[in-house]
């Protein structure tokens, strides 16, 4: 597989906070990269870097990504859209007829819980519904990448695991590239491909894993297996937070 | 909901007939005599018995007004657009257009006379003159307050600029659009009397110089009261679309 | 066929432009193979329109043209619709003022021109008065009536065939003292119709025909007052009933009631009044008054 | 920043540069005739040669309408508090605010006249009756779309109406205020010239109804000329202060 | 200890959606209740019901909360007001004064991971760090009650550990009433006395479970009484989920 993006010595500061320092990392077409860092340390700024809304101080971005199926960390409905017309944005966007815009997010809109809720505003959702509804357009949008920042944040345990299994299932099954920002080991395992742990602000790369678990073995959380990949992310991060 | 604009429409007439009530109020406990301000009985008198001839005169002010209105409408948005398309054509427009809201019209009223002619012409595009301003600013002011979260999202999605119109500026600035819309409807039947005013041989304004000229008040507080009247349905129109266009902002309204 | 011509009023209808009205309902203007389109310019008056050829003629004063002729518009006078100046002095009769030298001491409401100092200075002038004991009072655009309702001020500037005939009607009583009384250099004309010398040079048989259409307008508006009101009533139903019809029988004593010498003007009411004018700083330079108007249109044809 | 700062005040001095230039251009090219349309030298050698006298009348009209604004500001916003406290009394309120903004004041100038007299009063009286509208409408708009989430907060943490002004309402309604503010700006000084213009002895009105009424083009336009630039100075104010009370929005301007 | 509130039978619908039906339960003075349940049950809708913000149809609340530390499930900054200001607002409201407000912000800022934002907008902070603002703001009130709706959602694995041992320490220190929604069932045996389950929509309560660890068994997240704790809980909610 070619790498779809390589980002090279990567380094951005606001003003005078370095929030990136030397990133380097790359996402192969088919794959499912996460993201997982302290809080603050500069996951969403990295996304919105390669997704071409910042940019940058220092460091190469190779084939940015210019129409992707983009979730937000706030999720960022449009108020004046009822959750139809935000989730059929993108496709809208991209100029597919209504008609099909439509089929497109119904058939999608049981398995993330929002059957019922076509016409509802965001401002009459719940904070977990919102999550979906952000994550429904980005997946309904059609892009050959999604990028999700931090997907199911707001969501209860059962919720998280359904919706977390269905796009596992939902990924393998379109071979598309993923690359998501978690705060959850368990996500990253359940979803990942690769893990790409950050260090505190400035970010830089502390550490990669490649989860090399089946499917079956991923939506067994309770498993050794499973443990074990856990366990090793947690050591990562714990040393990186030692440092 | 049927009930409740039937209440709230009936509380505009609540204040409207407020204020006849202070108006006769005023004119009977003070005594005030008709030529400075004739009281609401005298002036409806005038209006009813002027209504032949009011009427063609009421007529023509209503198309100036609304053709000049619609071309506000067209004229404010589009600037607005332009000016945000980049600080620098933002610095560009912005003054002139001020300045333009500056100049005295009765001044170069001559100018306007010759330019325009006499006709219905030169007051549609005074109406239009006066009321896209408001409209102008107030769409440019939201446009630039809008969030960037949301700009940048879209862009994301690959949207172009009258994607990012149709789907965040607009809509965002939509309450800010129709204050200015609001404030504009107030402005436009004036604007079209003041048009008659400069000369022309029918409309209100015609109406009321003449009643002036010949010292009858009470057929000028008739025109200005029609003038008043006209404005309000102006604006509640505006305000009715108003509801309608933001239908996510009614359905949180708290009353 | 008819020739198109258009004249411009001075601000809205009223009884001094009757004579118009009349020529075009009764097709005298129609008999001079002319189509007149009447044009009502707000308060700017006529005589840019005028000046710059955008109507053909216009109603005016000579006070107008003669500022307008020193700024260099090209407007001249080619009648006079009264033989004399139909203003003067009112004042509540209380205040007992019958000359000039009773001003002395006296409020005089006006609108703050020029020329209402400059007249006021002249007239008592020659009665030996103080003008300086005059207090000018701005009583914009505040009527005569009004003004005197509201004791405003003590004296007033008027037209008698409009605020004067008002105020008769209004139940004021009041002492008047015309203008052409005090000072033969007041005594100009007022109003007057003009054209522009564009009009003069390239179309003076089409000026001659309007102004003798014109002139058979103004006389059987002198001649029958109350069918002449009906006329101007009809074209601007707006205005007071009771008004027009006392002022336009006021109006038909001042005017000529043959056609002949109708419009006629005086080059020495019109030098007199361009001196006085300069003299006293109203225009900042001199005008020539044989080009400010011209007599060769008028229907008794004795030209110059 | 003192940088961006500087090439934006120039990039306005462009803007009217070219303003000055398309004058000059269509007087020349065009030929127009002094009494209908002088050109800007001409203009301009009129302001100078009156400067003594004009100076006197700007000063009157710079304060009237700096009164007339400020008192424009401070009822704007508490007429918007007022329409803001319930449904009722927004009914109560807004159709004589329209019908008040729908008067000809030509056509009312002698009420005006005998009601505030021929001074001062009468003239800041006007300027903040034609600029508050704007600013009540733009401001009451603002609050009714204020987002109820951080409503419902403030009442959370037990803040009472003036903590909601404060710390919400008028904060989160700076944008439309001050786009209501800058419409005002825009339209105080007219506001004032018209006032002038109806009655009175000194202003830049009554210095225009003088040079119109003897033909004096050249200085009218001089008058003109002089309230534009003013209208411009004080919109540029508001424009600056608006810079300055909103820091959060400027930080995330992107250009 | 005497009930500080008292919710009986309490029900609420949005038009024809019902979201409540039958909710009854009683928060003691000084004890910290967890609320779990499914995304989108109503769990916010509760919350803004026993703060006032909100009317229901039926049911009684007896001691509504006036004043609360209120953290809204999506932090909810002022987007103009920086960090200090934020915080410092709800002591602004009780009239505090600037210099004390101030002091009393500051100390607090470090343990949040806030040191140096304190002239940050919302705009600049990143996600977490709003969310951390917004409990900040919500602790340092100084309300009797604090009522948190998810407080922690935003936060990688440490940061979260690390902020709800310091929160679970203040609330034992002050005791101060604490009510909060949680999609975690850690965050709920870390920091509750008691837990109340809500099944899906409409919300009624399901199970109720005391917590009755240390506070040192509470912070070892990997002991067999946490682990049995949390189970518990979960089949709790499993069981809620089957019906
Ligand atoms: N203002 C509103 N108008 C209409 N429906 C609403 C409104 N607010 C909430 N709802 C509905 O009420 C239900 C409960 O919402 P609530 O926010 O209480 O859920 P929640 O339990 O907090 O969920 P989450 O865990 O996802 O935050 C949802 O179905 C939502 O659509
Ligand atoms: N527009 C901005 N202006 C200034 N500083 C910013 C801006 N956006 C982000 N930052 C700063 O950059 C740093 C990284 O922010 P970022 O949102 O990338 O963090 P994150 O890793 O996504 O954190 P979290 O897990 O909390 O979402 C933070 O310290 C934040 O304050
Ligand atoms: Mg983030
Ligand atoms: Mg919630």
């Amino acid at each position: 597989m070619r790498p779809l993006l390589e980002v090279d010595r990567l380094s951005k500061s606001y003003g005078d906070l370095p929030v990136l320092r030397d990133v380097a990392f790359h996402v192969d077409e088919g794959e499912s990269l996460a993201i997982l860092g302290p809080s603050g340390c500069g996951k969403s700024t990295l996304l919105r870097i390669l997704l071409g809304l910042e940019g940058y101080d220092a460091g190469e971005v190779r084939g940015p990504v210019d129409r992707a199926g983009y979730l937000p960390q706030d999720a960022l409905l449009f108020p004046w859209k009822t959750v139809v017309q935000n989730a059929e944005l993108p496709l809208q966007i991209r100029g597919v007829d209504r008609k099909r815009r439509r089929e497109e997010v119904a058939s999608r809109l049981p398995s993330f819980g929002l059957a019922g809720f076509e016409d509802a505003y965001p401002h009459e959702l719940s904070g977990g519904m919102r999550q979906r509804a952000g994550l429904l357009r980005a997946v309904v949008s059609g892009a050959a990448v999604l990028v999700l920042d931090e997907p199911f944040g707001a969501l209860d345990t059962l919720t998280r695991h359904r919706l977390q299994d269905w796009l596992s299932g939902l990924m393998s099954e379109l071979h598309r590239t993923m690359l998501f920002v978690t705060h959850d080991l368990e996500e990253a395992v359940v979803l990942a491909d690769r893990v790409l742990v950050l260090s505190g602000r400035p970010a830089g790369v502390i550490g990669e894993r490649g989860i090399s678990l089946s499917r079956e073995e991923r939506s067994d959380r309770l498993s050794p297996l499973f443990y074990r990949e856990k366990d090793g992310l947690l050591s990562m991060i714990r040393k990186g937070d030692e440092r | 909901m049927k009930g409740k604009n039937g209440w709230k429409g009936y509380r505009w007439f609540v204040s409207l007939g407020l204020i006849a009530l202070l108006w006769y109020g005023v004119t009977a406990i003070f005594r005030v005599p008709t030529y400075l301000f004739p009281s609401p009985a005298v002036t409806v008198r005038a209006i009813v018995s002027d209504a032949g001839f009011l009427g063609r005169h009421v007529a023509i002010t209503i198309v100036e007004t609304l053709a000049g209105f619609g071309m506000a409408v067209f004229a404010g948005v589009t600037v607005a657009i332009l000016m945000n398309a980049s600080r620098l054509s933002r610095d560009l427009i912005y003054p002139p257009l001020v300045l333009s809201q500056a100049i005295p019209l009765i001044a170069i009223a001559p100018l306007i006379l010759i330019w325009f002619g006499l006709g219905i012409l030169a007051k549609v595009l005074i109406v239009a003159f006066v009321c896209f301003f408001p409209i102008a600013v107030n769409a440019y002011e939201g446009f630039r307050s809008v969030d960037p979260a949301l700009r940048d999202l879209l862009e994301a999605f690959g949207a172009g600029r009258a994607d990012r119109y149709r789907h965040l500026y607009v809509p965002a600035t939509l309450p800010g659009i129709l204050a200015g819309l609001k404030i504009a409807a107030t402005y436009s039947v004036l604007g079209a009397v003041v048009g008659e005013w400069l000369g022309g041989s029918l409309g209100i304004g015609v109406y009321m110089t003449r009643a002036l000229q010949s010292f009858r008040t009470d057929r000028l507080f008739g025109a200005i009261l029609v003038v008043m009247l006209l404005s309000l349905c102006l604006f509640k129109l505006v305000d009715g679309a108003s509801r309608r266009l933001t239908p996510w902002m009614e359905r949180r309204d708290h009353d | 066929d008819l020739e198109a011509v258009s004249i411009a009023l001075d601000w809205t209808p009223n009884t001094n432009h009757t004579g118009i009205f009349v020529a075009q309902d009764l097709g005298y203007f129609a008999d001079a193979g002319l189509e007149v389109a009447v044009l009502q310019p707000g308060p700017t008056g006529s005589v840019q329109l005028v000046g710059s050829g955008h109507a053909d003629f216009g109603v005016s004063m000579e006070e107008y043209v003669t500022m307008a002729r020193a700024q260099g518009i090209p407007v001249v006078s080619v009648a006079a619709v009264f033989p004399h100046n139909t203003s003067g002095f009112a004042a509540p009769a209380d205040r007992g003022i019958v000359s000039p030298a009773d001003f002395a001491g006296k409020r005089y409401g006006g609108w703050g021109s020029a020329l209402e100092e400059v007249m006021i200075e002249t007239v008592m002038g020659m009665e030996g008065a103080d003008p300086a004991s005059v207090t000018m009072v701005n009583i914009g655009t505040i009527d005569f009536v009004t003004a005197v309702r509201r004791d405003l001020a003590d004296f007033f500037w008027i037209f008698y065939g409009w605020q004067g005939i008002h105020a008769e009607i209004e139940g004021i009583e009041f002492t008047y003292i015309p203008l052409r009384e005090l000072a033969d250099v007041l005594d100009y004309y007022t109003p007057v119709i003009i054209t522009s010398e564009e009009m003069i040079a390239t179309r003076s048989e089409t000026v001659r025909r309007f102004i003798g259409a014109l002139a058979c307008g103004y006389v059987y508006a002198a001649t029958h007052p109350d069918e002449a009101a009906e006329i101007l009533l009809a074209h601007a139903p707006e205005l007071d009933r009771d008004l027009v019809i006392a002022s336009q029988r006021w109006l038909a004593d001042q005017g000529l009631k043959t056609v002949d010498g109708w419009g006629d003007q005086e080059l020495e009411v019109w030098a007199r009044f361009a001196d006085w004018a300069f003299a006293n700083g109203l225009i900042d330079r001199p005008i020539d008054p044989e080009e400010a108007f011209t007599d060769g249109f008028v229907p008794a044809g004795e030209g110059e």
